[in-house]
């Protein structure tokens, strides 16, 4: 219950910051640091109870149940240390932000400080894997957008961090799923309490290097430690806070709760501590070297981590007490220095050691606490830094794994920590004592007020009284080390140890520390020499260019606007499955009748001889009446194969598919574009493959069954069913209508996207040739000429339009129907078109989108009363009585075929009004007689 | 085996227009396929009963599949929307040319 | 005969009279199709008409087209005229005749007084 | 042979020559020309495979065909001329 | 077969040779415009006798309405389709044999440009 | 709900489209496209409603017996979909009425007849219905794709049509299959057909491979990737959600039905994936629009999404159809957030935009969460999509496939980053006196004459909400995820059992 409040809490808080940051004057930091302090009031209150071997606070919610992951929260000793120090460093940094920014609203700033605390708190208390991760990408998350919000320099840094960092991530989610997976449950206490998965080595391997690498990219252990002065980019209390003391220390809990599990695996001891230590040496190597305050801290920071995951990697007890209260240690003190910082760059306007010095006299306060850290952070007694490090050093000289990793890697914890004490010194006498002073005079930098240095002073002072105390923390970290390890710790924390090897290392580090800064001038001379040319952000930047380009070859294998390549991939792969199933030789049975007739190979020759010249022809015209006549012939099939209805359909839509077509045909070049031969060999051997495949697929999967039952269905109850004996017609009307509607709505579609189109492209000049002849030529002159036509047409128009309603009507019971009725109709109107004299007299001025709109209106009306029988689309019936005897059979679904036929002919007349609009430019040609002739002696071919 | 040989004939011709420069031979290929998906509808349906499914005219028994025929109908309506449309598409903008260059 | 009566057996013996023309025709052209060499001799001819209204000039220009040997390629109303590409037109007088002959028969239908007559080289009378 | 099989093949034989004046053009009117003569053909065919199945619905694909064939006749001339009325 | 049936076939017969004759003289007759007289054959007697065919393959009087319906359509359609084909291949400039006599049409033209010769 | 209600979710939305193209006024729009809109968003919810506990809703259209009806059939999966689908129509329908895109001649018709089209083929339970409104679907995108009268636009849409035509007719043809080797095409008839009959399963191959092309999963993406930058950003937004996740659907449905889940053929759909998670988001890294990175990235989602049938087992399934639900609304947020940006600065281009979350926050914050959520990152929907297929991966011995799809995640999150930091952080722009924007841009407003302003025009709250609403729904999903993981789970079940399914649409 604690727990869920103490997230509760933190979410409110975080929720409320924008109505929060509505307070006047710097009240939004103070308000988070009070709620922050006081979230830990409860929580310390806590520490005793455990350390006295209390149960472990446990608090549980319902979160994904079917997934078997919920809100299970456990504080234990390790989860207590980090959750205070989460909590407690979260109260200082945010009470210091209120006095480092000026007054004004920072919404996002607070926003995310407090999502970060709430994030940070849950990662540490979460006892379920999966919500540990959410809540250690949330850090991520809250990270890179708090370097990002510092300003636009940020951006890149921010996202170089980020895509680190969620590399990491990443690893650890590939864990938590291994883990899951295996052992079933998500629950994090479980996991590591039964370790009988780690029986399986590989399997502990594979889990044990991801969490390595979230480990390392969360601590910044090399080679990914280059993040963490990238992130430097972000505003002090961001460093101090994430970079410093919580966030980075996220890796350190993770690495210290696996350390049960990962103990006994050949990879995580020697990996960590090579890891460890190398980043130690070199964090602190280069802090050596830095100008910059904020560098040169964030170095640090990289170097601290390196001693703790040097000494997790060692497993005992003991090792994880050392872990322990370095975390805190180290926490406190970086805090501290980090903060620092931020009052000198905020008094003298620089972090640059060559600009700053002497600065003791005017800011002695924040003198001595940052002389207070930097003692800490060299190991000096009576800090706590100074137990702290004496425990790693112990910690270390006893590695099991061999008897000579001990002492070697205690010799290189030592160089590590006398680099340690050379930067520390470079730092506070850098900046307060030696060097030129900074500015004099009036101008000279002032002390910063109270409210400011409130925080620093209270973590300074926290780890001089720690120190100096450090007995008292021995329950606390026996807890925190016996939870973690799962095994009984008797820690001895204590200033003095006697003579021991650990204090002679200290003294080792403290003497070769002082020898460097009297040698390299505090660090001064080394920064001269150049380190090799290797920069962490410069290889991410590599790594990311390399991705970007490999990225633009994928999109170039796809990158063009032509239909042809995007077409053929399609049927290539069709090939190909047809290969493979011919290659797989599955027995499809024979077929169940004979297969043809003699005068089947009429429509095969045909549609063969248009085919073949359709293809072959370079003329416009040619292809368009060839492939007409390869629809006639398809016709004839229809026909051949009873499907009269189907045949007329066909031969009505061909032809005017033929009619539409010239329209627009007209305004295109006479002859197609010439192709490569090579690429018409390829096109033709894709060609000839895919006709094979089309006729294996058609011989094979089709007439080798019996009649199927719903063809037998309809075939029996048609008329009884329906009232019709057009079996086709009824399918269409009545047992299949939806789908009828569906096809009528497509096209009406059509036509309404005929008409944007147009509307929004409009159509091409017209490239056709123009005709040779001249204009006064008696030839010319339309309305004469069209007087044949319109007389004709002046009677077949009529003929068509009585035609198309018989057809409509009859339907039901013989070849007919809305759409080959509707389809007449159209060429009714088609006719007029092409019979007028001029494409303006020819217009049909009728509104045909509300034509259309009618027709699917219409239907859609007759489909609606069929609810009153019971379902959507339900024919209704009706006898009506004819006034001379006998009655006629109604039915809604003559209804809805006049929708059909209203729809049909909406779209012919708007594909005639639309594509026949007269042809841009011909006004302008009749106007210039001389226009019209110099075409026509171009156009002659 | 003479229907699925038209199939393919249609097939090939139809991938080979499809295949080349230019709207108008696009959209010929497509009309050529659209026919080639129609008999293989009718295929699918049997080739061995011919008979128009026109009730009380003959015999039931020879009768042809009638839904495979209302299947094509719809098909051969919606194909020729579309081409329809695809007409349009040509005559707009850059004219028939698909391709920047050969 | 009555005026009506004898348009409506005119139109009766239409299809006789065109019939035997068109085949007459074909037979004249199938000639050249099937056997080697050509008879023909191909001209764009001026055929100036009585027919006055549409649907007469519709009619006989329809009949021209529909005769194999002669196409209307052209036509103007005003006054009516049709041009006739022609393919047997070395003796224009029996090219014009044939036409004039077919006009007259229409014009015998459309009109109530029959065509008018025409002199011997098949100019109307004035 | 059933002799209405030979007119079958006579005028499958008229269309594919009409196919090769299509094919060979050399003018857009020849292509027309060609054209026609399939249309034509066609509604030919539907004629005869009236009578060669014996199915009177054929009759009315015969109107269609024709009523169309007007349509498909205007509308090649049309393009022939290059859209000119 | 009914003599009725015997006739019809044999007018089906004689239809598609007629048209035959009329599709050959695509190949056969030397230019465009010479072309078009053949196809006045098969359109107008050829489609004639077909369709006489059907007529009598199927004698009732709806039948004889819709084939009288079509041969009329079709006629019309070789009439109008002849002319509007031989019109547009002139505005096309469809060349003409060499032994043409003579273009009244380009004599018409008051302006006397690129005639069709 | 009634099952006899079913075709209503059709037959609504067509006739709002019929009345819409007949009165096309300003206010005729404003009214009717989004009540028609919201109206299929009720009929989603009460589906769930009804189905949500396991039910399945049939009606056998026209009251025929089974097998001769077409039966429209509603369970948990097709209830998600219907509801996500109608949430999009609304909320893109919302943001075209802001850009004032939605007055353009038919917009409003196309759009709803689009809707119908999706809703028919996601309730359909007949293969060849579902060509017919897959056709009705695809018919207003062709004119949509096209509407803008861009160059790009006409182009991308040439090429939009003929490749999806060509799908169509492959899935016609493979229909033509099914019914010549099983003699039916409703599924519940065709139930396990694949695997009893080899004929059968070369059919119902050649119809998923149609839905994969149209799906646009490796190697058949690229069209995907050219023509989904052309439209207006509300288009390829309601695209996005709708076109290839019908496909998805579809692919779903069928493998679960007629395939009964075939465990011997998985590997191909599990190989197809993957290459297809890493192609995709490889090509969006390497683009330079945000429209295009977020399109490319499409394809690598769809991978994702795919990887779930490809499992077949139980969290598989569920994890696949909550990602489906999840990237829908995401990409469509996504798309909305940076159109909004496109509308108003007229360019997409990452070196032309810089610094705009400092002028639009709020915007901002709704791409960054639907970025971070398609990345796969907590407290998002994208986490839990992402952690139960990587789950499902690892649980069903598929390491390969997991380590792929976590590592993909990764470059994802690069490319958003790559948005993120061009177009929204960075220093804002100095002041350009270039005029001429590209003609790819896009919008046809008046905002494309110029590219970058002076002084940059604040965008309105009403260009800006649907996106924050779409990044809210994630962020909810995320947080709530149970809800949705429990219709998932539901959904799941009638894929990996189809009996309840195939009894219910065979009226057994
Ligand atoms: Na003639
Ligand atoms: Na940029």
């Amino acid at each position: 219950m604690l727990l869920l409040l103490l997230l509760a809490v933190l979410t409110v808080t975080t929720a409320a910051v924008p109505v929060i940051d509505r307070l006047p004057g710097r009240w939004t930091g103070w308000t988070l640091a009070a709620v922050l302090a006081l979230a830990a009031v409860p929580v310390l209150a806590a520490g005793p109870g455990l350390w006295a071997g209390g149960a472990p606070v446990e608090a549980h919610l319902p979160w994904m149940p079917s997934l078997g992951v919920g809100l299970h929260l456990r504080m234990d000793g390790l989860a207590w240390l980090f959750c205070a120090l989460v909590l407690g460093v979260g109260a200082l940094v945010t009470a210091y932000s209120a006095g480092y920014f000026p007054p004004g609203r920072r919404t996002g700033f607070y926003f995310l400080m407090s999502a970060f605390a709430l994030a940070m708190t849950g990662l540490v208390l979460a006892d379920d894997l999966v919500l540990l991760f959410v809540f250690w990408e949330l850090t991520t998350i809250c990270s890179f957008s708090l370097i990002g919000l510092s300003g636009p320099g940020a951006s890149r840094p921010a996202v170089r961090t980020f895509l680190l960092t969620a590399l990491g991530g990443l690893a650890l989610l590939a864990a938590v799923v291994l883990l899951w997976v295996r052992t079933g449950t998500t629950r994090l206490s479980e996991i590591l309490g039964d370790t009988a998965w780690t029986q399986d080595t590989a399997f502990t391997t594979v889990v044990a290097a991801l969490v390595v690498l979230a480990v390392f990219t969360k601590s910044a252990q090399f080679p990914f430690h280059y993040w963490l002065p990238d992130a430097m980019a972000a505003s002090t209390p961001v460093s101090a806070y994430l970079h410093a003391a919580a966030m980075v220390k996220a890796g350190v809990y993770l690495a210290m709760r696996f350390t049960p599990a990962f103990t006994d695996n050949p990879l995580w001891g020697p990996v960590l501590i090579t890891a460890g230590l190398t980043t130690a040496v070199l964090g602190a190597l280069l802090a050596l070297r830095r100008h910059d305050l904020k560098e040169l801290t964030a170095y640090s920071t990289v170097s601290q981590l390196g001693f703790l995951i040097a000494v997790i990697s060692v497993g005992t007890p003991q090792a994880l007490i050392a872990a322990a209260v370095h975390t805190l240690a180290h926490a406190l003190f970086k805090a501290t220095l980090f903060m620092a910082v931020g009052v000198i760059d905020d008094r003298t306007g620089t972090r640059d050691l060559r600009e700053l010095g002497g600065l003791a006299r005017a800011m002695p306060v924040t003198a001595a606490l940052s002389a207070l850290a930097a003692l800490s952070m060299a190991g000096v007694p009576p800090l706590l830094g100074f137990v702290s490090k004496e425990n790693v050093f112990e910690a270390l000289l006893d590695i099991p794994h061999a008897p000579w990793a001990g002492p070697l890697a205690a010799a290189v914890a030592v160089a590590a920590a006398a680099l340690t004490v050379a930067y520390s010194v470079r730092f506070v006498y850098g900046a307060f004592w030696g060097g030129r002073p900074t500015r004099t005079g009036d101008d000279r930098p002032r002390e910063a007020g109270a409210l400011f240095l409130a925080a620093p002073v209270v973590s300074a002072l926290s780890g001089l009284v720690l120190g100096l105390g450090v007995a008292l923390l021995n329950p606390m970290a026996a807890r925190a080390a016996g939870d973690a390890t799962g095994r009984t710790a008797e820690p001895h924390l204590a200033l003095w140890h006697g003579l021991n090897p650990a204090l002679g290392m200290s003294a080792a580090a403290l003497l070769l520390g002082a020898l460097l800064v009297r040698f390299t001038s505090s660090g001064e001379r080394l920064a001269r020499y150049r380190l090799p040319p290797v920069r962490g952000t410069a290889v991410f930047e590599r790594v990311h260019a390399a991705v970007i380009s490999a990225g633009v070859r994928t999109g170039d294998a796809t990158r063009t606007d032509s239909p042809t390549r995007h077409l053929a991939v399609p049927f290539v792969l069709i090939i190909g499955f047809a290969a493979v199933v011919a290659l797989a030789g599955p027995d499809f049975g024979p077929p169940a009748g004979p297969t043809s007739r003699p005068l089947d190979w009429l429509p095969v020759v045909l549609v063969a001889a248009a085919v073949l010249t359709a293809v072959t022809t370079r003329s416009k015209m040619a292809a368009l009446a060839l492939v007409g006549l390869a629809g006639f012939a398809t016709a004839v099939w229809f026909l051949f194969l009873g499907a009269v209805d189907v045949a007329l359909t066909q031969l009505l839509v061909e032809i005017l598919t033929v009619v539409v077509a010239v329209l627009v045909l007209r305004r295109l070049p006479a002859g197609f574009h010439r192709v490569r031969p090579s690429r018409t060999a390829a096109t033709a051997v894709i060609a000839v493959l895919a006709g094979a495949a089309a006729t294996a697929g058609a011989y094979a999967l089709t007439g080798r069954r019996e009649p199927s039952a719903v063809s037998a269905h309809l075939l029996d109850n048609a008329p009884a069913d329906t009232g019709g004996t057009n079996v086709v017609n009824t399918v269409l009307v009545d047992y299949r209508a939806l789908d009828t509607l569906g096809e009528l709505t497509v096209l009406g579609v059509a036509g309404l996207i005929i008409i944007a189109v147009l509307h929004s492209a409009g159509l091409t000049a017209d490239a056709g040739e123009r005709p040779a002849v001249s204009r006064t030529n008696p030839v010319w002159d339309a309305d004469s000429n069209t007087v044949i036509m319109r007389t004709v047409a002046r009677v077949l128009i009529p003929l068509l339009v009585v035609w198309s309603l018989y057809l409509l009507m009859r339907g039901h019971s013989a070849p007919g129907g809305g759409f080959i009725a509707g389809l007449v109709g159209g060429s009714a109107f088609a006719l007029a078109y092409l019979a007028a004299p001029s494409a303006s007299v020819a217009r049909i001025r009728l509104a045909y989108p509300a034509v259309i709109a009618a027709g699917v209106l219409t239907a859609l009306l007759s489909g609606l009363l069929g609810l009153a029988d019971g379902s959507f689309l339900r024919p209704l019936h009706a006898d009506v009585p004819l006034p001379w005897g006998g009655h006629y059979h109604f039915t809604t679904a003559l209804v809805f075929d006049v929708g059909v036929y209203l729809a049909v002919v909406g779209v012919m007349l708007t594909a005639l009004n639309q594509l026949g609009l007269p042809r841009p430019g011909a006004d302008a040609a009749e106007a210039s007689p001389t226009a019209g002739r110099s075409t026509a002696t171009g156009g002659t071919r | 085996m003479t229907l699925a040989l038209t199939i393919g004939v249609l097939t090939a011709g139809a991938v080979y227009l499809i295949l080349q420069r230019g709207m108008v031979r696009i959209v010929l290929g497509f009309v050529l396929l659209s026919h080639a998906a129609n008999l293989l509808l009718m295929s699918a349906g049997g080739v061995f009963h011919r008979g128009a499914p026109l009730l009380g005219r003959s015999a039931t028994e020879a009768l042809a599949d009638p839904l495979p025929q209302a299947f094509v109908l719809t098909a051969i309506v919606i194909a020729f929307s579309i081409t329809v449309y695809m007409l349009t598409l040509a005559a707009t903008g850059t004219g028939d040319e698909t391709e920047d260059a050969s | 005969m009555t005026g009506p009566l004898r348009r409506a057996l005119r139109i009766t013996w239409f299809p006789f009279f065109y019939g035997a023309r068109v085949v007459a025709s074909s037979f004249q052209v199938a000639r050249d199709v099937l056997t080697p060499g050509s008879a023909a001799s191909p001209a764009f001819i001026e055929v100036p008409l009585q027919a006055r209204t549409e649907l007469e000039i519709t009619a006989i220009a329809n009949m021209v087209t529909l005769t194999p040997g002669t196409v209307t390629v052209a036509v103007r109303t005003e006054p009516p005229t049709l041009w006739v590409h022609g393919l047997y037109t070395a003796d224009e007088h029996a090219f014009f005749a044939d036409i004039h002959r077919m006009e007259d028969y229409l014009l015998g239908i459309t009109r109530r007084g029959g065509a008018p007559a025409r002199t011997a080289d098949g100019e109307v009378s004035p | 042979m059933n002799p209405v099989d030979i007119a079958l093949l006579l005028l499958g034989a008229s269309m594919v020559v009409a196919v090769g004046r299509i094919l060979v053009g050399p003018t857009k009117a020849d292509r027309g020309a060609g054209s026609d003569v399939v249309f034509f053909g066609f509604v030919g065919i539907v004629a005869l495979l009236g009578l060669r199945l014996d199915s009177d619905a054929l009759v009315d694909v015969v109107l269609v065909c024709t009523l169309v064939g007007f349509l498909a006749a205007l509308s090649l001339a049309r393009l022939v001329s290059g859209g000119e009325r | 077969m009914t003599p009725l049936e015997v006739i019809a076939v044999a007018c089906a017969v004689a239809g598609s040779a007629v048209f035959a004759v009329g599709a050959l003289g695509l190949v056969r007759l030397r230019d465009f415009y010479a072309r078009l007289h053949g196809i006045s054959i098969s359109a107008a007697l050829g489609t004639a006798l077909l369709l006489l065919g059907l007529l009598l393959w199927f004698p009732s009087p709806a039948n004889a309405l819709k084939i009288g319906l079509a041969l009329l359509v079709q006629l019309a359609t070789a009439a109008v389709g002849g002319n509007a084909l031989a019109r547009a291949g002139y505005l096309d400039r469809t060349p003409v044999t060499a032994d043409t006599r003579r273009d009244d049409l380009a004599a018409a033209d008051p302006e006397r440009h690129g005639s069709g010769d | 709900m009634n099952p006899v209600l079913l075709p209503l979710l059709v037959a609504l939305p067509l006739t709002g489209a019929a009345l819409l193209a007949v009165f096309t006024s300003r206010t005729a729009v404003r009214l009717l496209l989004p009540a028609t809109a919201a109206l299929g968003l009720a009929g989603g919810l009460a589906l769930l409603g009804a189905t949500g506990g396991g039910g399945i809703l049939v009606h056998q259209v026209g009251l025929w017996p089974a097998g001769v009806s077409i039966p429209l059939a509603a369970d948990a999966f097709s209830a998600l979909m219907v509801t996500t689908t109608a949430l999009l129509v609304l909320v893109c329908s919302l943001f075209a009425l802001a850009t004032g895109e939605a007055e353009r001649r038919y917009f409003a018709p196309l759009v709803l007849v689009l809707s119908a089209g999706v809703y028919g083929a996601l309730l359909t339970g007949d293969l060849f219905n579902l060509f017919v409104f897959v056709e009705v679907m695809l018919l207003p995108s062709y004119g949509l794709m096209a509407i803008a009268g861009t160059l790009r636009g006409l182009r991308g849409g040439r090429t939009y049509v003929t490749v999806n035509l060509l799908t169509s007719t492959i899935f016609l043809a493979g229909v033509a299959l099914v019914y010549g080797t099983a003699g039916t095409v409703q599924l519940g008839e065709l139930a396990g057909a694949a695997q009893r009959s080899p004929a059968v399963a070369a059919a119902m191959g050649l119809v998923l491979l149609a839905m994969a092309v149209k799906s646009a999963v490796v190697p058949v993406h690229g069209w995907l990737v050219r023509t989904y930058t052309a439209p207006s950003p509300a288009v390829t937004a309601l695209f996005s959600g709708l076109h290839t996740k019908v496909a998805i659907y579809a692919v779903y449905r069928l493998y679960a039905v007629v395939f009964e889940g075939q465990a011997s053929l998985l590997w191909i759909g599990l190989v197809v994936f993957t290459a297809t998670m890493a192609v995709g988001v490889l090509g969006a890294v390497g683009e330079t629009t945000t429209r295009s990175i977020l399109v490319f990235h499409m394809v690598s989602q769809i991978g994702y999404i795919l990887l779930g049938v490809a499992l077949f087992t139980e969290l598989g399934l569920m994890a696949g159809i909550f990602y489906l639900v999840h990237h829908m609304v995401v990409k469509a947020s996504l798309f909305l957030s940076t159109g909004a940006v496109e509308h108003v600065y007229g360019t997409g281009d990452l070196e032309r935009l810089r610094g705009r979350a400092r002028g639009e926050p709020l915007l901002a914050l709704a791409f960054l969460g639907a970025a971070l959520s398609l990345a796969g990152l907590p407290p998002f929907s994208g986490f839990v999509a992402k952690l139960t297929l990587v789950t499902a991966a690892f649980d069903a011995g598929r390491w390969t496939v997991a380590a792929v799809a976590i590592a993909v995640s990764l470059i994802t999150l690069m490319s958003m980053l790559k948005i993120w930091g061009s177009v929204f952080w960075g220093r804002p722009p100095e002041p350009e006196t270039e005029t001429g924007a590209e003609s790819g841009a896009g919008t046809g407003t008046a905002a494309t004459a110029t590219a970058v302003r002076t002084a940059p025009p604040r965008l309105r709250t009403a260009l800006v909400l649907p996106a924050v609403a779409l990044t809210a729904v994630t962020l909810c999903v995320g947080l709530g995820a149970e809800v949705l993981l429990d219709l998932s789970a539901q959904a799941a079940a009638h894929l990996l059992d189809t009996s309840t399914y195939v009894e219910a649409v065979t009226n057994r």
